[in-house]
């Protein structure tokens, strides 16, 4: 039973290493996190539950921009477990 | 050569980077650390970045370059940690058979990276004081 | 420091004369002697140059660049003499607050230099042949 | 008599000192001449006087690109006494 519980768990769940940066880091007071998530989630939904859960995460925009596994990538795109999501504020490199 | 960097830029090793004669057109952008008069002068500016996909993404720019400019060579740098006023944070070279070529292929460069490379600024000011710069 | 040269051309030299903490881009043109495939290799270019009218020349079309782009700051060398193959014939470098501006203002000095610019090129080939080129 | 012939001389010509550049002076031989001319002439007058005295002057164009005094100047330029005429060819610096 509790190894049928575990396997249900690992299916129906994932863990998404959330990492934050310059304003952001400052804003939430932390660089990264660990954040769980129904399998299916994408990168608005993790946006959305952060900003709902975290202190001060109203800081951050609804829409922000972000990448997964050091990409761009749009609000919809879906998370697996084990990706790293990272919250970028408004670019200014150059 | 990487990509990012922690010292000065060095234009000279990046134009070895590109040189080839059979490139009669280089062009190199360098974007300075302005003094800023709008906000007070600007003593330096710390560079901030996700260092992991700054690099990828700088490398997936100049991919891209490659086969819009086949044949052309490109080398590019962005300094990270505190740039003094005056000096270069960035730079980017393109050489190419003629020089239209070459303008292009470098505004291209740089563009895309303003636009794409996760890095971030705070301005610090004369006065001790410091602010994140977004543009 | 003076339009023509003899010697190799210091791309840090002219940069340093550009240099200024109001002025966040600067953009390099390097014009170099190519290999040239068509008519074989190009060992080396001699340049020929009308020298006291060519510099007076590249005076007035910085002269313009000034007038045209206020506050940018420009320079510019063209190397004479035999130059060998790989090697910098012509260096433009303008440097303004921006970098569309610094873009526009280089391609337009080197456009007008090779307009306007008293200059000739006698081209030695491998073989020891050698041709005047025009272009 | 001697003088005024002399005064009446130097009004009615003018002396232009010709220079040539590159394949032009390969072609012609020389790299530098004195031309005498009309007073009024123009550059387009001083081409036509070197291609039709000149040794191998066919090889000049009809209208070269010309300097005078080391400016860019079109064939209709007017030439004054002292004058520097360059004649230029097609221009390959850079």
């Amino acid at each position: 039973m509790h190894s049928r519980d575990g396997r249900a768990a690992a299916t129906a769940t994932i863990t998404v290493h959330c990492r934050f940066f310059a304003r952001y880091a400052d804003a939430l007071g932390r660089d990264e996190m660990a954040l769980e998530m129904p399998d299916g989630a994408t990168v608005a939904d993790a946006v959305g539950r952060l900003r709902d859960t975290l202190p001060k995460a109203d800081l951050l925009p609804e829409r922000p921009l972000a990448a997964v596994n050091r990409e761009h990538a749009a609000p919809d795109t879906p998370l697996a477990d084990g990706d790293e999501m990272a919250l970028l504020p408004p670019l200014a490199g150059g | 050569m990487d990509y990012l960097t922690r010292d000065p830029i060095d234009v000279g090793r990046l134009l070895g980077v590109v040189t080839d004669d059979g490139r009669g057109g280089t062009v190199v952008f360098l974007g300075s650390v302005r003094r800023g008069a709008e906000d007070g002068p600007v003593a330096a500016i710390d560079y901030d970045a996700y260092e992991e996909m700054a690099g990828s993404e700088f490398d997936r720019i100049i991919a891209e370059a490659r086969e819009r400019w086949p044949g052309a060579g490109f080398a590019a740098q962005h300094r990270l940690g505190e740039v003094p006023r005056g000096e270069p944070s960035i730079a980017v070279v393109a050489a190419a058979g003629h020089r239209a070529e070459a303008f292009e292929a470098c505004r291209w460069v740089i563009d895309e990276a303003k636009h794409r490379l996760p890095i971030w600024k705070k301005e610090r000011f004369d006065d001790g004081s410091e602010r994140w710069r977004e543009e």
